[in-house]
């Protein structure tokens, strides 16, 4: 029983890491229809500059977040204006961008390597308390990824909900064309959403900087659960993909609960095959 | 059509080609070293090829080998594709005319053995630690100590500390199913109970899953099996999740102290003795001019590729005393087993055992401050 | 030299993988990403034969070929089942799972461990156990694998999968059978990437899941992107630049621990470079041609058409008797109780409103929809439970009002993909009686070009469907129809917005046919043609028949006028 | 054939001149002219397949025009972006899913006033839209998608109206409606024209609806302009035939 308690939370503390990711993902695939595979080192980057900027500037934490998910929404937006943007203008496949952007991850990630070194980075400056609940424990950092992806998420809402840009990305992500013909500048919203999702990515990679530390390689294991945890969820729904990166963390977890935990995987890709089957358009459907 | 005749014509300039034959004193002696120098764990390549380098430029500092340099050539095995190794391995032999090789990782290693055993290489691995790789050529080497070996001197200190139930947590890779099965037997055997055995994918995101499973088997102790840096962060989270219990090793890096912080304190790591000390100068010269040249203190993988070096230099020059066309793998594997023995890194010596795996003193070591400090030496098997 | 030929043993090998692959996602537009799964089951099947076992190379493969396309169906279904980017999840699933499954069946597998000393090939007595020995092998083997794919891309065949690529709905409407297709390219396309793998197996003598992951099947979807999609020799050009590329900059000296990462830098570059340069990978797809030497065809423009499609029978004869069909979408009924009748020799118009239930009627006398109510009887064969194909198989055929061209073949390609009974839609036939596949590719592209010339397309046979006229795109969608040959055809708006001169040319085909003893219906709004070609006119209004006659009864019926024009 | 009937003189506001346009290689409307003056309806008629939508995606600056230019207001927008023809007061209304069908109505009809730069404008605006289609008002909350095909063809128009243009492009406001639906839509249209004073150019395929609201007719067939003129004509049907 107090595994079973154990494991729920470690699942809910997870999950708030996945629908971090899954929702930075979710604007920019939503929102422009790009296959951001080059998400991942993105990510990657914005927690590498977090550290560098706490380990070596010796910035405060919050501050160090601050400035590092500024300059990852940079790092975004760049992505789009000098990789994906001319494929755009040329009409390309969505394949051809999706190999593209493969390109632009093995780039990444090997800068990452050359720049800041293939060791693991962590920050021992940070101090943080481990609280338990019966028996069951979890620390600060847990909480704060809970939080975060909490406010994120209400913040994103929010702001889709009642800003005039945020109506403007639903609008895009709902029906392009119609967009355009109400004169929206959808090269202005896609630098938007690559910004924000780009953002949103670096605040889950600055609370996992304190949790596992950083390697070059963090990025594919992120941006794939982002991916998946988008289609799942429904693509252009960002619930949807909230919803499913929860839920892909609670399989992850509880799924263990009598089983081999060598078998993670294979639970996890089971749970999601039989899903897709069953439902496949996703948990939240597109009107 | 079209398609055969460009195979055939490079089929035909590959017979042409085939058959250079080599200069009996090279230039240079080239030493291949097949690393992970990019993919999921590139810092494993930078810490052996970092070792390797050291021990060339030492050695070339002082003049060579009778005047002629060596040279370290790497390839990059991107963190274990066996295609990549192999056209390294390729590489290697035919383009840079290597005749020693220092591979990495169990499975490179693996896919890289029928070729130097076919073309009379010698190889001497200092990474992986698989039973695989041990008897199944004359010219395959292992200077670092094998899991199964190191599994039961743990499972020794776990006994004697007084443990009862032991729980193991590993990394589903050749290291940790190997390590896992060599402890489960010893542990086993003595008659004690073993409680749990958990692994995770080599790329997992997050070990909380384990390590809550883990904690829920209330063993005496617990023995960590996986890789750095997981190792650490497995140390990191036991702890976070209030386990108070001795925690063993078999592999402990400065990236594990790095990412275990503060919970590192205490846990007893069981490895090749390595201790750059007083009482051992080579081992305190070396931890010097690598930190010198690195910044960081090196783990013992930079300090087997930096042995591995030093004794393949050994090889030539023992070889190049007898005469003849001395500098072909079979004379190296010759000159080797002439006499096994060669000054250690780690202090004194170490042998080369009929399994051609090197013995080496293993000594338990507790962790304090982040440093490894030698407690006692133990028994291997 | 070992090295070079180590290298290009590799370039074989992933051109295997790429042109399998390619026939797949470029010819099948299925984009199922777990080309890696078949890697490793052909890998593993001949490690584990070998190893366990004791057997030897050829039986290896071929054992490594059943299972793997054994898998590649199992792949096929789900890839029925959703499509974009549903099949990419699932597929890169799997992939997953088949990591778990390599790393965990220790005792089959050798778990991550992998498989270690698995026999080189021995041919004549001699272990082809270096690379300089094994590259003929694998030069043959990838000759042959290449000149499989190649023959399914060039047959009839891989026509069919362009078609279905191009639009589903159309290719089933031409009498296309998608499910066989699809279990037929899946499973062809795992057994080819099966025989990469039981090469590299025993050329490598060592397997292990480290080799076969999802990265694996990402670098083989580059090199199809890369080379161009469709275009099989783009595939093996694909492969042969990220095997050379990354070698070649081996040679590129960069000083330091960081040389490999500077070089894979470089080699994303140069990725993301050809593309922008090439969006389209580097070689289009390419576009069927018919040999010159094509017989010319005998029918002039415009001519007769019973020499090319004669149905038989006596005139009059009800061919189609559809009674009392209804069909209803979540409540809403959209057509109650039509019952209409075709008869041999006869053209129907059906007329009414728009939303009366016409098109409807279309999709469930030709098996796109199934009727929850009434039958459908051909010369007294129930339809009703028919697949679309069948249905056209059967002889009734029907066209589309957005007109679904496959818009990437060329016009004499859309024709001939629509010929019924084509021995290279078979792949027995295409491998295994080349001289049968091409006879009748020779009389089909005759009878192609026949039948292009005859709705005055024969001039434009070559171009890409894309690139016509709507006039031209129009016609081309009754010539697709006639080369099914059925005998019943359904129209739907065969002639809106087309001119006058066109109009008249159709409207002259339409009696043609007719003539010619076929079963027509129509859908058509213009009045002035009905009253040209229809024999009977049936008025449907809100999903039933609310009346039928000959034109001139009808027309007269003032009632009739003012409610269809509301 | 020209146009035989004379019509009130407005000042033209849309001039298109010897436009083409089309789709890759393909060309699918050749030279038109057209031209749409102030307080008019222009019914732009023809079969699927015209070249009536390429037409007016060209003109509104969707489809870049290989050839010809269009002047709004005697200056040139040929190749201006669509937000900026949306600012100078052009409003399209394309066939089909015209509409954010995942969004509310309310949302909807902001976003028809996305560059409007003035709130108080832009809340008139939307009361008077809500005035001439009641059933938006009634329906503000609801998912758009969930309406039914009627109520989105008017929640179009009103995104459209929602910064006031001065002409509105129409693209096929009939298509997918019951007959019934038709006739409300095209009395709708004609309301908005006379109370808002807004010229329209109304592309249609169903003559019979269409023709009673058309003050001016443009005919196309295969890309061609084949007849311009008053409506009267065309309700004749035989002459219609010979045309079609």
């Amino acid at each position: 029983m107090d595994l079973l308690i154990q494991l729920t939370l470690n699942g809910l503390f997870n999950g708030a890491h996945f629908a971090l990711l899954a929702m930075g993902f979710a604007l920019i695939f939503g929102t422009t229809g790009v296959v951001h595979f080059a998400y991942g080192p993105v990510y990657a980057v914005g927690a590498y500059i977090v550290w560098a900027l706490v380990a070596l500037a010796g910035l405060p934490f919050w501050a160090a977040v601050i400035l590092g998910v500024a300059a990852t929404a940079a790092f975004g937006v760049a992505s789009y204006l000098f990789i994906y943007r001319p494929f755009e203008i040329g009409g390309s496949p969505p394949f051809v961008v999706l190999v593209a952007s493969l390109g632009l991850f093995i780039v990444l990630k090997n800068l990452i390597g050359i720049v800041f070194g293939t060791d693991v980075k962590t920050v021992d400056s940070v101090a943080y308390d481990v609280h338990f609940v019966g028996d069951a424990f979890f620390t600060t950092v847990q909480v704060g990824q809970v939080l975060a992806a909490l406010l994120v998420g209400c913040g994103i809402a929010l702001f889709l909900r009642a800003s005039r840009y945020g109506k403007a990305i639903r609008a895009m992500a709902d029906n392009r064309e119609m967009a355009t013909v109400i004169g929206i500048d959808t090269k202005r919203l896609s630098i938007l959403v690559f910004a924000l999702g780009s953002a949103v990515s670096a605040v889950a990679g600055s609370l996992v900087l304190l949790r596992d530390g950083l390697n070059p390689n963090m990025g594919f294991g992120a941006v794939f659960v982002a991916f998946v945890a988008v289609i799942v969820g429904g693509v252009g729904s960002l619930r949807g993909a909230v919803i499913a990166g929860f839920l892909l963390a609670f399989v992850q977890s509880l799924g263990m609960w009598q089983i081999p935990t060598e078998w993670q995987n294979t639970i996890v890709f089971v749970v999601l095959f039989g899903f897709l089957l069953a439902r496949p358009s996703g948990i939240v459907r597109r009107a | 059509m079209s398609k055969n005749s460009v195979f055939a014509a490079l089929l035909l300039g590959s017979v042409f080609a085939a058959g250079g034959a080599m200069a009996a004193d090279p230039e240079v002696y080239k030493i291949g070293g097949i690393f992970a120098m990019t993919g999921a764990s590139p810092h494993y390549g930078k810490v052996m090829s970092g070792g390797a380098q050291l021990a060339v430029d030492e050695i070339n500092a002082k003049g060579g080998i009778d005047g002629t340099k060596l040279q370290l050539v790497v390839e990059d095995h991107k963190s274990g594709s066996a295609q990549a190794a192999v056209a390294g391995m390729n590489r290697l032999i035919d383009v840079e005319g290597v005749k020693a090789v220092l591979p990495s990782f169990s499975t490179v290693t693996l896919a890289t053995m029928p070729i130097g055993d076919q073309k009379k290489i010698l190889m001497l691995n200092g990474g992986g630690v698989s039973a695989q790789t041990v008897g199944t050529s004359p010219y395959m080497f292992n200077i670092r100590s094998m899991a199964s070996d190191l599994a039961g001197g743990i499972a020794h200190r776990a006994a004697d500390q007084g443990a009862k139930k032991l729980a193991q947590i590993a990394i589903k890779s050749e290291f940790g199913d190997a390590t896992i099965a060599a402890t489960t037997k010893a542990w086993e055997g003595m008659g004690l109970k073993m409680v749990a055995a958990e692994q995770f994918q080599a790329d997992a995101a997050n070990i909380d899953t384990q390590v809550a499973k883990l904690r829920a088997s209330q063993p005496d102790a617990i023995a960590n099996w996986p890789t750095t840096p997981q190792a650490g962060l497995a140390v990191k989270r036991l702890r976070e999740l209030g386990m108070k219990q001795p925690v063993y090793c078999m592999e402990w890096t400065a990236e594990d102290s790095k990412v275990a912080g503060k919970h590192a304190e205490g846990v007893e790591v069981v490895t090749d003795y390595f201790a750059a000390t007083d009482e051992n100068p080579w081992s305190k010269r070396f931890a010097e001019a690598y930190k010198a040249k690195f910044g960081d203190m090196p783990d013992f993988y930079a300090a087997n590729y930096y042995e591995g070096v030093y004794v393949i230099a050994e090889l030539i020059r023992r070889s190049k005393a007898k005469g003849g066309d001395y500098y072909t793998g079979e004379r190296l594997v010759q000159a080797l087993w002439e006499n096994p023995t060669f000054d250690s890194v780690y202090g004194k010596t170490l042998t080369f055992r009929k399994n051609g795996v090197a013995q080496k003193p293993v000594a338990v070591f507790r962790l304090e401050n982040g440093e490894p400090k030698f407690v006692k030496f133990t028994s291997a098997e | 030299m070992e090295y070079l030929a180590h290298v290009l043993v590799m370039v074989c090998l992933y051109g295997i993988l790429a042109t399998s692959f390619n026939l797949l996602i470029g010819f099948g537009g299925i984009f199922a990403l777990a080309h890696a799964t078949f890697y490793a089951s052909g890998a593993y099947a001949a490690g584990i034969l070998a190893t366990k076992l004791g057997i030897g190379f050829p039986f290896t493969m071929l054992a490594g070929m059943v299972v793997t396309a054994a898998i590649g169906l199992l792949v096929a279904f789900p890839a029925m089942r959703v499509g974009s980017h549903y099949l990419v999840v699932i597929t890169l699933a799997l992939q997953a799972i088949t990591i778990d499954v390599l790393m965990n069946s220790k005792p089959l597998t050798g778990g991550p461990d992998g498989i270690p000393g698995i026999p080189p090939v021995s041919l004549f007595g001699t272990p082809l156990n270096n690379p300089v020995a094994f590259l003929p092998l694998a030069a043959v083997m990838a000759a042959l694998c290449c000149a499989v794919a190649w023959r399914l891309g060039a047959s009839p065949f891989g026509r069919s999968l362009r078609a279905m690529r191009e639009n589903e709905a159309a290719a089933q409407a031409v009498g296309k059978n998608l499910v066989r297709m699809k279990l037929v390219v899946f499973a062809l396309s795992a057994g080819l990437a099966s025989v990469a793998g039981s090469l590299v197996a025993h050329y490598i003598a060592f397997v292990n899941p480290e080799s076969f992951t999802i990265e694996e099947t990402i670098l083989i979807l580059a090199m199809v992107i890369l080379g161009g999609m469709g275009n099989l020799w783009g595939s093996l050009a694909g492969a042969a630049i990220l095997v050379l590329l990354p070698e070649g900059l081996k040679f590129v000296h960069v000083p330091g621990d960081i040389a490999d990462m500077v070089r894979q830098v470089i080699y994303g570059v140069v990725l993301i470079v050809i593309l922008r340069l090439r969006p389209e990978g580097l070689f289009p797809e390419t576009v069927f041609r018919p040999p010159t030497g094509a017989v010319l065809p005998t029918v002039p423009a415009n001519g007769p058409v019973s020499a090319v499609v004669r149905a038989e029978g006596a005139p009059g004869e009800v061919v189609v008797s559809a009674k009392a069909l209804a069909k209803s979408f979540g409540g809403i009924k959209a057509v109650k109780d039509l019952t209409i009748d075709l008869r041999r020799g006869e053209i129907v118009g059906l007329i009414g409103p728009n939303g009366a239930g016409k098109t409807t009627a279309f999709n469930l006398l030709s098996g796109f929809l199934r009727p929850t109510g009434g039958s459908i009887l051909y010369h007294g064969r129930d339809l009703t439970k028919l697949k679309p194909h069948e249905v056209v198989t059967a002889g009734l055929a029907r066209s589309f009002q957005d007109l679904k061209l496959f818009t990437k073949l060329s016009v004499v390609e859309n024709i001939l993909v629509s010929l019924p009974r084509q021995p290279g839609d078979n792949l027995l036939d295409v491998y295994l009686r080349p001289g049968l596949v091409r006879r009748a590719e020779r009389e089909n592209v005759a009878r192609a070009l026949e039948i292009a010339s005859f709705v005055g397309l024969l001039a434009k046979a070559d171009e890409v469907a894309a690139n016509l006229s709507y006039a031209e795109e129009k016609l081309l969608v009754i010539a697709r129809l006639l080369a099914t040959g059925a005998d019943v055809l359904l129209l739907d708006e065969p002639l809106s917005g087309l001119d006058t001169g066109t109009v008249e040319r159709i409207c002259g085909v339409l009696r043609d046919l007719a003539r010619a003893n076929k079963a027509i219906c129509i859908i058509e709004h213009n009045l002035e043609v009905i009253r040209g070609v229809c024999d009977e006119i049936v008025f449907i209004d809100e999903g039933r028949v609310l009346t039928k006659g000959p034109p001139d009864t009808l027309m007269r019926d003032r009632e009739l006028a003012e409610r269809y024009f509301g | 054939m020209s146009a035989i009937h004379t019509m009130p003189i407005a000042e033209p506001l849309l001039e298109v001149r010897g436009l083409s346009a089309g789709y890759g290689k393909r060309a699918v409307v050749h030279d038109v002219d057209l031209t749409v003056r102030a307080g008019e309806i222009r019914v732009l008629l023809g079969h699927n397949g015209a070249g009536k939508t390429t037409l007016v995606r060209s003109v509104f600056g969707l489809i870049r025009p290989s050839s010809g230019s269009v002047r709004y207001r005697g200056e040139e927008i040929t190749k201006r972006r669509c937000a900026d023809n949306v600012k100078a007061g052009i409003a399209l209304v394309p066939q089909g899913h015209g509409i954010f069908r995942s969004l509310t109505v309310r949302e909807n009809l902001e976003l028809g006033a996305y560059t409007a730069d003035d709130p108080a404008a832009t809340k008139t605006n939307r009361d008077a839209v809500m005035d001439l289609f009641p059933i938006l008002r009634e329906r503000a909350g609801q998912i758009a998608g969930t309406m039914s095909g009627g109520q989105q063809q008017m929640l179009a128009m009103g995104m459209a109206l929602m910064h006031r243009p001065d002409v509105m492009i129409l693209d096929e406001p009939s298509i997918g409606l019951a007959p019934n639906l038709v006739q409300r839509v095209m009395e709708a249209i004609a309301e908005v024209n006379r109370a808002l004073r807004m010229a329209v150019l109304m592309v249609e395929q169903n003559v019979v609806h269409a023709l009673p609201i058309a003050q001016s007719v443009t005919v196309l067939r295969t890309g061609r302009k084949i007849y311009e003129g008053a409506p009267e004509p065309l309700g004749d049907r035989q002459y219609l035939m010979t045309l079609f």
